[in-house]
């Protein structure tokens, strides 16, 4: 500690000081208090900071796992194709967020509507804002971005791919997230003038800002480039595309998971916090207990959508379970800090519920999303934001978010301001991302620079676009290159399944 | 940091002329104030680490899934990765519901927890969320050891039965015995009149988890009786290898990165003072990153042993014996990592990597079938480490570690033997506990023809017959013709060019 | 938090009134024991983001093994992921053993360490257990790195061989030289008159780690020579493609994640105030979440620009290629990632993807094959890294990051050159060393026929070979054959051996 220098006590001096001159010892005990509040200050910045930075990394680690879930959900002749959107959404989500994504979402003061000051990082650090904050933020972005690539994969040009993640990611969850999350936010809970309803919007970590986001672009991308080649016979009879390996999705699974205990708990940004009634109770309680939350819904959803599935298709299904999984995250992560353990289990149930749903409404339109990505995200993240009204307590409430008048759960008993707020936190939600990335996708489709042709589609996009396919489990250099090698390649196909 | 200090010097120099007491209470008001914000401090800091090592313990659900995963035949691999899924998933809802409260809801007697059902009261003074999730993360890892040894031929049914039980109820009461203040044999206990008055010293659950899951699955495995084909009409033994080594190799680092929250995370607290030394260097973040190393170093050596020593056996370089080998010396360091120097870490990997070696050569002999050589590994090493830490733990580190109990250490340090006696009870009543409830249970399952899956079952694979299709559509038949069109198909089908 | 303040106001008011002298020593007491309070939740602060960016650290390993894994084909892959877990394991016991005492034990000479053999006196004031930990994990990520360059076609004795002495001796001594307080060229060195009066700034070790990683495979490919079939009779290159882009964007992704503990982690420190600003919100945690900015920042703009320049040059959208770019990015800023701006890391970025795409250009001309393009991207990218670090260092971020010396920052910046020549001089003096000692070592296993396997072997596949068979079996045929074509082909095409 470079300041431990500052807290030197003289004992001569300050006996002589006691003694005849009141005034100066007076000088000199408070100087000396000062001093320990500045090392407190600093001590809570760097528990502060740290804490964040790791929540960060968890938050990143979600991309590795959105990259494998995609992967897996895939069919072996797209894979090079989605993974490589996945990792460009991080990377052009870094420049894009860095040059003008943040400014929009939390660059202060401004206008309730879009942020205007701290392009490219200018005047940061501030007194609110440190670079730990931008690296959770764009964290966040990357993953709305991730989230709507599910939805349109296996058909969708790589061109129109980079054009909608750079915008979604550049402009349109940055704005949503300012409404929602900047201090200047025309809905934010941390609004402190006249705001909606007297209540705001508690959207925690996003079940609305980011998990609505993401599955409504998606839903807009999968609804106009249509369903995949073969998904719907001319009966309309509907025909599973299974992902090509189910180990990826397991993998992708528990990395979402892992790292959604960054995402929702390290929501609270800061974890050096005593509350007013002190003691052991303080923020690191309500940062344990959003964990727990969390981790209540996702398994009551998967355990839900286990025996759901198994009613409903006979089987024990685990890439079923992996979605009903994340489902429950989806949905829990707007009210995860402000609900009590026990409403968790409710809101994960019903997250499984509406999840089932949703993919019963989609089958029957003849709607297709290779991972489900809409009806997880957009469905039970809707769900979420109306869970998060009915729930949250007025205690919890009161701990999060300190400086408004407390409106809280409609079945808490705290009545329905919150609820109307919630209600149009959807609406409003739905209407922006369909105005602008439904546009988008419809002008993409216009300029014929959607979907790809469907001789591609048949070959698969790995070995016309990408450089060849993802896997060479069998190679030819110097081993039976004649006929007997065809014959091989024929008997290594699971004949079919 | 809210209640900072604001010290208002005119106001105290009024007070410091004529009025002493005054004075003293503003000063001393500060004081308590500074005193408040240090334990809120404190407080913060234990909260961040033990919520980090809980992640971290809770990424070994993927090691345990994707080890599982690798070890197994492509034909079950759906099944297996399902059943850890639904490990964590369960285990989170019946831990919270009661496994917690029957492990640590005090006050309560020596044998089981009656308290904090469903979460009640906390967060109390002793126990926050941070506890329960940190520990409900030990309480699955338990489920995903006994996974491995019962897969490839246990019905789904039976898994989510054991499972349940192994989390909610049978692990629960074994870690209360050692690790709750109220248990009858744990060193935490400081109600004077305990085992042999030392109490056993399990830091991070050689016995508590790792015996725990490896004994249940060991019962498990041998009342199904071996995977058809493993071992020939001759009795001789025939390896049913797993079908990705690079599964096992990921579920293996990611164990070992998971480690480092299991074995170091168990101290709770980061932000401890030790006694004689207050704003000195050394306190328990150094006893923190002591049993990081130790952690490291077993497993390390375990590894080493194991390549050369397989080598010597059966010729072969063989990754998936050397990452079981390092986890053998992980769980066996996993005791006594926090109480033991270096040094001793690099011996107590060693031997637990001949223990393996050893175990899976009677397991051969016994023809008894364990696909991930869990009960071995976990069992065996575990057990192992248990003895090890009566063996060789220091002094010093033991009164750091455990500061409330007079301290008994290790027998080859100049403990004497009582350590080691309570450890001996802890190996004796841990594998009769688990045996009697778990093997009955698992014995059960079978009278009732719900423990095994048919012959044709096996012979398919679980995936086809209960699971809706096999992991892996490497080829891709969505204009799919299964019969002499097959051959066309694949003629111009997209197969991986060659050499590109 | 032990040693809390219990400030007596009855006590006190009897001080104050009579007594100057023991009012005085009872409020210095007090503040004394704040001040303890204060170093000891600093040392837990510190210790707890140490041992996890450590952890961050080791995950790079996985990353490491996976990289490797999905860049080779299926019938070597046993082979580069037994080495990649054995790069972790006997670096654990080599680095414990001396290599940290090469690197770190001082007091010593500038050349090499001598003190802290097997961690002999630690902790210390100036050295804990994590800070060995932390430098472990760095240790096995050169010899990663090297694994690489060399895949395909190694001896195994001779991967271990290399191994050990990479890790137990050459990148100790050359991190002594730049990280050490002792070293001869180190910016942490007091000892006035060192490099220019400047010393190198490679924070995070462009040059320390991954140039000796990416010289050492220079080497070691360079002698054992390309593949065969890589290139054919004419000398045209023929890519010989790795076999699972899944598993190399698996690993690309762990590295990423590994590298916010590789580059933020080396601060070391995160509780530490600026000198100017106590009780400010900009310290050292703003420098370290900079520090994690410019990473992503510099690893994202290489990405993007290998995309584009590899649609270009080769008219596919190729993810593998982009994976390669992204970490040209990272070790490229590695060196400079603590004291430049934001918007220098996008340069250091966008030069990096063109340094590995001519680095790459060049290997292909002259027939130098690495299966990883490990030296292209560890040393190319390196080497970039350590220049751009003298051109683009602002001057206060020197100073803060590097307290204690002369502030030298970047040519570009208006620092003048005697930082470019320092760092000049450092891309010398690691060629040379590592030239010098591991392209000696390599020669001599050359001559002793230990280096490279043979032809056979190689067309073979080690993992047949070598490793005890391959690391997939997608289809289980202990029971199923399923007609007379699948039986011929079986009988003649390199499937993993049924049984085993």
């Amino acid at each position: 500690m470079a300041a431990t220098a500052s807290m030197t006590c003289s004992l001569d001096q300050l006996s002589q000081l006691l003694g005849p001159n009141a005034t100066a010892a007076a000088a000199y005990i408070c100087d000396q208090f000062a001093s320990v509040s500045n090392k407190f200050t600093d001590t809570a910045y760097a528990v502060d900071n740290t804490y964040l930075l790791f929540s960060a990394y968890l938050v990143f680690s979600m991309q590795l796992g959105f990259a494998m879930l995609c992967a897996g959900s895939v069919r072996a002749k797209n894979t090079m194709n989605i993974m490589l959107t996945n990792v460009l959404d991080a990377a052009a989500g870094g420049l894009f967020y860095y040059l003008f994504g943040f400014a929009f979402a939390f660059g202060g003061p401004s206008n309730g509507f879009i942020g205007r000051q701290n392009f490219a990082l200018e005047s940061i650090p501030s007194s609110s804002f440190d670079y730990s904050n931008f690296l959770y933020q764009w964290a966040f972005a990357i993953a709305a971005a991730g989230i709507t690539s599910g939805s349109i994969a296996e058909r969708t040009q790589f061109v129109a791919y980079l054009i909608y993640s750079s915008f979604l990611t550049g402009f349109v969850y940055p704005v949503v997230s300012h409404w929602f999350w900047s201090a200047d936010g025309w809905a934010s809970a941390f609004r402190t003038d006249d705001f909606l309803f007297g209540s705001g919007v508690i959207d925690f970590a996003g079940s609305g800002v980011v998990h609505m986001v993401g599955g409504l672009a998606g839903f807009w991308g999968a609804l106009i480039e249509g369903p995949r080649i073969g998904r719907f016979d001319h009966s309309s009879k509907q025909t599973p595309l299974r992902g090509h390996s189910a180990s990826l999705v397991v993998l992708g699974t528990f990395m979402l998971w892992f790292g959604w205990y960054g995402f929702n708990p390290g929501s609270f940004n800061k974890i050096s916090v005593a509350y007013a009634s002190g003691s052991y109770y303080g923020q690191w309680s309500a940062v344990g207990r959003t964990a727990v939350t969390t981790t209540l819904a996702g398994c009551t959803a998967a355990l839900t959508t286990l025996f759901g599935k198994r009613i409903l298709s006979g089987h024990w299904n685990v890439t079923d379970v992996c979605n009903g999984l994340l489902g429950g995250f989806a949905a829990i992560t707007a009210g995860c800090s402000v609900v009590e353990p026990w409403a968790a289990v409710i809101c994960g149930f019903v997250a499984s519920l509406v999840l089932i749903g949703c993919n019963m409404l989609a089958e029957k339109f003849g709607y297709d999303d290779p991972l489900e990505a809409a009806q997880l995200h957009g469905g039970c993240g809707a769900w979420g934001v109306i869970f998060t009204a009915l729930f949250a307590s007025e205690k919890y409430v009161k701990e999060v978010y300190p400086s408004r008048p407390v409106q809280y759960g409609l079945f808490m008993g705290g009545g329905g301001r919150l609820l109307a707020a919630h209600i149009i936190q959807i609406v409003v939600i739905a209407g922006f991302v369909s105005a602008t990335m439904g546009t988008l996708f419809y002008a993409l489709s216009k300029l014929k620079l959607l979907r790809i042709s469907a001789d591609d589609e048949m070959a698969g996009m790995d070995p016309t676009r990408h450089g060849g396919f993802a896997y060479i489990y069998h190679e030819g250099d110097g081993l039976d290159k004649n006929g007997i090698q065809m014959m091989k390649i024929g008997g290594d196909a699971p004949s079919s399944v």
